[in-house]
């Protein structure tokens, strides 16, 4: 016998091969691979770096970490679609059990009783915030949930064509176009006047269209006037459809209450950290008429042998695993896990809680718009916990020079809209404190004087 | 044990948060203003710690037990990754940190992409896919956009009987046509079927290898060579990567794409649905047409290169589900050259309980398996009325999670069994007499499988009810009782798992 | 379940750790190398994390839970205190780090120091010693110092014949001779009989306040008198302290020093039996002989102060349990002044669960509790015959931890509930609606009640025999089959909890 | 009503408190506390700081984490006693998992199986460790458990005299002075000779001695002749106690193999991070005929009413909630949880990788040794992980200027041994590299040229 690696997770002894291997009836491990043909194998060993022992691999990572600049090492206005909100100690909890973290997906509903209630617990809750009557468990993040919803559209309206507002996140936009091209869907964008867009204008596109998609706040963290948006979508026969920001929800009105059809968004200010942009969730809500036409996994109410209450996967004949190329989508593994961290997250800031922490995301966010009121780009919209503000040079430059004085102070909008090379994206979370927005002031006024 | 929402009272609450006296109250327009509070939960915190401690309780997962979910590679996911993905150098980064204060999470990016194109075989990787299908669907739009810069118009994508349900659903979101193979008595691709479908309008083959029956493709040259000279590519769904790390690579068999599942192979805890992570690799041809950003190096420093003129976009947010990159190169370089013991002893697994079993349940392909095998309870069924979701339901009553049922559909009543290299053989032996009990059973005793399971916290639950009646959020005054329409609950006697 | 030792085999195992080449390889003499290894199990990891994963679910804590466990102040400890914990800056710092990189940990104990004073109304604190036990040794030595500074001989310590088995315990181990003066009918300390046993030997008094009856001494004044008056210190049990916090503290009541349980009233979480903290203060004439180091501020620098030449020395290593400060700290911040209202709640719970409960159990000392209250089966006893210890357990079959027993001495079939402030009123319904119903079922079906519990992963156990064969590890190839002398079990009527 | 303070962590609502007093039958919560005097009351609100909410909590916990400087901002070989070995991610699993965590002692055995065979199984480790029959389920730290241990003897044997050897950590021997006031015991100190104790001294001072402590390896890091140490105080009838590091006993000889009695320790080597000095655990384990005599909890094995398995507290009758002012010890409340995560640390370990570790710094340390080879103080001496330097001038002033160097070069022995002020104690753990060593001795030559 060769000397075998050593693993402390691999569990067998060499024992335990030889009388395996006895068992099979073949006389080497090799020989269990006697049907790959010999010149599709590997005739030299992986050309990989050597193993690391566990205390190896903790200080080799450790390293690699200590080259990233977090935000609790540096004060940061940075937000753009991530944002650093607070995510409390209970989130823990279910992140750290190992029968949430190390399941499967709940197909045997009597082992998955856990993950299942705790789904349905997080579907009502996303229904609660959106004003929907149905939420799936989770897409994968804010980007691709929006092009699930234009599938969705599509197959409702029969139609080729969906609507999109500048003001809706790059990214969001730049997936749904990936997509559109398999789903056979034209992309129209709708230029935003101010900040904002102009209802009268989506009306125009929208015209034709399986649905339109807005943010609200948009990435400009401008509110857009959603209500007029939808409709204006409605009238068209187009779906409407708002992409929000959960942590918003407790000030800002539920998008099923102004006409949408669907909502959907990153779930990531609700419970997960900031994780250099993933794993997050994406959540997908929407009204009833839509349910059997929604992607992903669905967890329904149902009752065992003795009429107890249990959970399971339901409303399966949508999905890949029963419909194959019929189905709404091709989804399975999702993010249920971070979902579950955003339920935890809203539960512990229930309905008070979440105004409460809207609430200071706009006074402070407001200040901060005081403060720099002299920069501020769109200075008649009202905003939520972001705005934008214009620097003197190209913010990529304002950016290096306030980082050097440990302030990060925000998202050079111009990386993603063309002649806006001077302006900043500036984020305000219930973390920040007025003193922190007072360095940010002082930092901007230094490197970049008006 | 009630809801969340059950247990909510009016004016409790779990949070303390900071206010801060003075600031400017902005006034929201009416018609954007919250009109009525969601009806979010109102619990303490410890009634809340409480709540989710006693769900994690009623869940079964690899910390609890044994989990041969075939196709879904249920190993051990090693506690000390969630150490270093809790790092606040990786935790707390803001994907739009500037990228000279992100080196060490571009590097480890940069590390992951070099690995996998040297497990895969294919040099150019992207890590941006969120789990396996999206893996699938971007390699599809790769393809999709590979031969329109060529000019070729092709529309139909070849896949086996045996694939996963993601990959004729990702055939359609792609906008593909969909042709599908069979499977031959060896469980092979059927050559002479699969020459008469592939043409001029053939864009690729889709295909697991090994197969979701366990078994390794003997003439996957050949199969190689039918689409290569008809001009189409070949896309690796690599779900059965746990197989054949350092032994067979994708890339040498002739495959142009490859997804990885780093959930499965790489060992990404699930967390019982997701995240996952679903990167690509494919031939130099190919590269440039993936998605944006990619991680390069430049001398000692990285960066993400946004400049692929032919790119087909983005497929999702940033660059991927990091923390889940982090969990993966951590699991990678824990063993390093030896990933290939990693897939000689899941093999070994797999093949001890296949001999175990192999003579108490339908053999539905008499080979060496690979790290998993499909039975069959097709004789249970027909002597004794016991099927495969009953032996499933029995196994919970010996305290293991059943094997992926009704899967690959080419099996009727079909156990797909993937034990992972991490069990110990007490482990296997445990299940595998378990098994065996259960075999006997279903002769003497069959109700005791058709009752199962006995154990648990619920009974079997009606999935057809769950179906017609669509309860699928908490309904407060107006929540219908489920219990009043009393009828035999229903299992569905399908797919669960993989 | 099986021991760890019987999962055991050889070979196997879950570390892996760095191996350097070409290190000097030193030889150790003969007589010092290790003869033959010792027989740690040998798992590998999955192994590992399954058993203890599975070792937690046959445990039960406050995040399972209500844990009204009379004396141990059972609140729910916050989650975010583990969170903070686990900051690198405390948890991978050395002890003997130097002070100046070490300032944000003083900053906290002195902190710390300064909150605990002002809660007892006593200047001076140690945060040395590791549990209550040790502050009460502690507060002992710091009496003896003290009279042996003044030149006296005083060796007795009077305790009340409620108190907790520590306080006699600690008098012997400080070398001190006990004196145990009575409670009266209202659960007050006799005074007529303290008065008879105060004289000029006397050191001291040892008094929990409130009682472990759960009940405020109303002549606490007088009590304090009477020592004074000839020239004796008061010493404060704290583990009732969570009682009183902003509402009464024992420096104003006249006690010369003090104990906290951070794990009772801090929160501390106490691990299945530990850790804890018991810091001490004192008066201003006892602070001299205060163990060393102190922790202390100059300016706006914190510094260890090992000048103290009365010192009664070290009792413990360092500077106490760092963690423990650090999670009580952080507790206590999370509350500020309004730990009032934190000791009040528990207050009006321990009075509500007393009214729903005192017309079934027979209730020794009629008046209103504290943050606790004890009652007595004697009356099941007596007539169905259905003891204390039956209750508690049945008490496990409705899912509740069970009360402190047999404690204190002075009341018979004594169940002595503590709720603390932080469980919802359905909490203490339901606890209440249990014990009602047991109550009914010790008349109906007493054997209910003595075959308890019914539903844990094991039946009641046999306390006699452990005593008797003393099976106090794994005898591997040796080890004593205990079921083979099958008896009744026998559980010991006899203090459990407190 | 008054308005209510917003905790979390209280679960009453107004409505619940207004029906609880109703129920009770007084009009306010004042009235619950009208047994306390007037004249005791406190009258006014407690002077402290205000309450932080959780985010504010956590930022100012991790700003005071901030201004430590720990041993992964600093490479450091520190030790004396605490020492920065790696803690394997499965002791997380231990410690994190909240029926563990929030459990108390397990007086109820049938509520507590869990934290009772897991104890049964951390006493077996101990007694595989140290060659005894028993250990009890942990003390406070290293330092106490040597004052239980003094106890011990001083029943047993009805003698009041006990023997340290001044190699014995420092503030073991202050803690046992401490306790042996009210034991009514003298302590002894025997000194060293060139690094290591004479078993002849020791024979001397053992002459009606109830003890003899010593430490293996010694505070200064070296190996006693411990066998014959021990010998010398069973010739003079005095039990031989010894002070051992489990991290060791993968490579030394086990107490129970050379004569001891008991043999005791500090824990946190195995299982427990460094944490300022605490919590940690001390063990304590003895031979058959001590078992009665023993301080502290003891698990045993036992069967329920079925003939099943368990496990209880067991010889209660020692313990001071049945014997009260007899009992062996006051300790209730000991370090269960971190004697835990020992267990699982051993465990993970396993006699193999104990060996291995142990030889790791055993290596790691004759190669620091080798570097340093001019400056060891007691040449002639064998080492474990630990040894003495000698530098040029007074030990703290080389400590400041390797620090500014980033290198925290080890403990200043002159603050514990008059005439030592030159000397510093270098500790190398396995998670030390040769490479870390270099370094060490590139800044000890830069900062204090021989
Ligand atoms: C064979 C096969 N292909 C594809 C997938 C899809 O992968 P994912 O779940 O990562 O989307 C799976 C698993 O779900 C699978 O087993
Ligand atoms: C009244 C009383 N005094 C003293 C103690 C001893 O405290 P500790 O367990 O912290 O040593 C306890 C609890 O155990 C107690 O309840």
């Amino acid at each position: 016998m060769t000397a075998h690696f050593q693993s402390g997770q691999l569990s067998l002894t060499d024992d335990d091969r030889d009388a395996m291997l006895e068992t099979i009836g073949v006389a080497s491990i090799d020989e269990l691979f006697r049907d790959i043909p010999a010149a599709v194998r590997l005739d030299r060993p992986l050309d990989l770096e050597p193993a690391l022992s566990e205390p190896e691999l903790v200080r080799h990572l450790e390293e690699l970490a200590a080259r990233n600049v977090d935000t609790t090492r540096e004060l940061s206005f940075l937000g753009a679609g991530i944002y650093d909100h607070y995510v409390p100690a209970v989130v823990d909890v279910v992140l750290s059990r190992g029968e949430f973290l190390t399941a499967y997906t709940p197909y045997q509903p009597e082992m998955s009783q856990g993950v299942l209630q705790a789904i349905f617990e997080y579907q009502t809750a996303i229904c609660e915030l959106t004003g929907m009557d149905v939420s799936n468990a989770s897409g994968y993040d804010g980007t691709t949930v929006a092009a699930d919803a234009c599938f969705v559209a599509k197959h409702v309206t029969g139609r080729d064509k969906v609507v999109l507002t500048e003001t809706l996140a790059p990214q969001v936009r730049q997936v749904v176009k990936t997509y559109a091209v398999g789903f056979g869907l034209e992309v129209v964008e709708v230029p935003h006047d101010g900040g904002t867009t102009d209802p009268a204008r989506v009306a125009e596109a929208a015209d034709g269209a399986a649905a339109v998609l807005f943010q609200q706040p948009n990435f400009f963290g401008c509110l857009e006037p959603a209500p007029e948006l939808a409709a204006a979508a409605n009238e068209a026969g187009a779906l409407a459809i708002a992409h929000v920001d959960p942590i918003s929800l407790g000030v800002l009105e539920a998008p099923g209450n102004y006409g949408c059809a669907l909502a959907i968004g990153e779930g990531q200010s609700a419970g997960n950290h900031q994780s250099f942009g993933g794993p997050h969730y994406g959540f997908l809500a929407a009204k009833d008429e839509f349910v059997r036409r929604l992607p992903g996994r669905i967890i329904g109410e149902t009752t065992d042998v003795d009429g107890a209450r249990g959970f399971v996967l339901t409303l399966q004949t949508r999905e890949q695993h029963i419909r194959r190329e019929k189905a709404t989508s091709n989804i399975t593994t999702n993010q249920t896990l971070l979902a579950l961290a955003g339920l935890a997250h809203l539960a512990w800031l229930g309905p008070q809680g979440l105004r409460e922490t809207g609430e200071t995301c706009m006074g402070l966010a407001a200040y901060a718009r005081e403060r720099l009121a002299d920069r501020v780009l769109f200075p008649e919209r009202a905003t939520f916990k972001e705005f934008a503000v214009r620097v003197g040079r190209n913010a990529t430059d304002v950016i290096r020079d306030a980082r050097e004085r440990g302030v990060h102070p925000g998202y050079a909008l111009g990386r993603d809209y063309p002649g806006m090379d001077d302006a900043l994206l500036v984020a305000v979370t219930e973390k920040r404190t007025p003193s922190e927005i007072d360095r940010l002031a002082d930092v901007l006024a230094e490197v970049d004087p008006l | 044990m009630r809801l969340l929402y059950e247990k909510s009272q009016p004016g409790r609450r779990a949070s303390t948060l900071p206010r801060y006296e003075g600031l400017p109250r902005p006034e929201l327009p009416d018609e954007l203003r919250r009109s009525s509070p969601p009806r979010l939960p109102e619990l303490s915190e410890p009634e809340l710690v409480r709540h989710f401690t006693e769900l994690t309780t009623r869940n079964f997962g690899i910390d609890t037990g044994f989990y041969p979910l075939g196709s879904c590679t249920m190993k051990y996911n090693p506690r000390v990754n969630e150490r270093v993905v809790s790092l606040p150098g990786f935790r707390d980064l803001h994907p739009l940190q500037e990228e000279e204060a992100a080196q060490g999470a571009l590097e480890l990016m940069w590390r992951l992409q070099e690995i996998l194109a040297e497990i895969a075989g294919l040099p150019a990787v992207s890590l941006q896919p969120a789990a396996g299908s999206q893996g699938e669907l971007t390699g599809l739009m790769l393809m999709r956009a590979y031969f329109a810069d060529r000019g070729e118009e092709r529309d139909t994508i070849v896949t086996a009987d045996t694939a996963h349900g993601t990959n004729p659903a990702s055939v359609t979101m792609a906008g593909y046509r969909l042709a599908k193979v069979e499977t031959d008595a060896r469980g092979n691709l059927d050559l002479a079927h699969l020459r008469e479908l592939v043409d001029e309008r053939t864009a690729g083959l889709m295909l697991t290898n090994p197969s979701t029956l366990g078994l390794f493709d003997e003439r996957i040259e050949e199969v190689a060579r039918i689409f290569h000279d008809s001009g189409a590519l070949l896309y690796y769904d690599g779900a059965n990567l746990n197989a054949v790390c350092g032994i067979s690579r994708p890339g040498d068999m002739g495959f142009d794409i490859v997804h990885y599942n780093l959930h499965k192979t790489f060992s990404q805890p699930h967390g019982g649905g997701g995240p996952g992570g679903g990167p690509v690799a494919v031939r130099e041809r190919l590269e440039p047409f993936l998605p944006v950003p990619a991680v390069v190096r430049d001398g000692e420093r990285f960066r993400l290169d946004y400049d692929r003129p032919k790119t087909i976009g983005k497929v999702r947010g940033f660059y991927g589900p990091f923390g889940v990159f982090v969990r993966s190169y951590a699991y990678i370089r824990a063993f390093g050259p030896a990933l290939r013991e990693m897939s000689e002893t899941a093999v070994l697994n797999a093949n001890y309980l296949l001999a175990r079993l192999r003579d108490a349940y339908d053999l539905p392909y008499d080979r060496l398996c690979m790290h998993e095998f499909v039975l069959s309870a097709r004789t249970l069924k027909r002597e004794h009325g016991a099927s495969a979701l009953d032996v499933a339901k029995r196994l919970m009553d010996y305290g293991f999670h059943p094997p992926t049922i009704y899967f690959p559909l080419v099996v009727s009543e079909a156990l797909m069994i993937e034990p992972t290299e991490t069990e110990a053989k007490e482990t296997l032996d445990a299940f595998a007499d378990a098994m065996l009990a259960i075999a006997r059973e279903a002769e003497d005793t069959p109700e005791l499988l058709k009752e199962a399971p006995h154990g648990r916290p619920v009974g079997r639950l009606d999935e057809v009810k769950a179906a017609k009646r669509a309860v699928v959020r908490y309904g407060f005054e107006e929540h219908p009782d489920l219990a009043a329409d009393a009828t035999a609950p229903r299992a569905l006697e399908a797919q669960k798992g993989a």
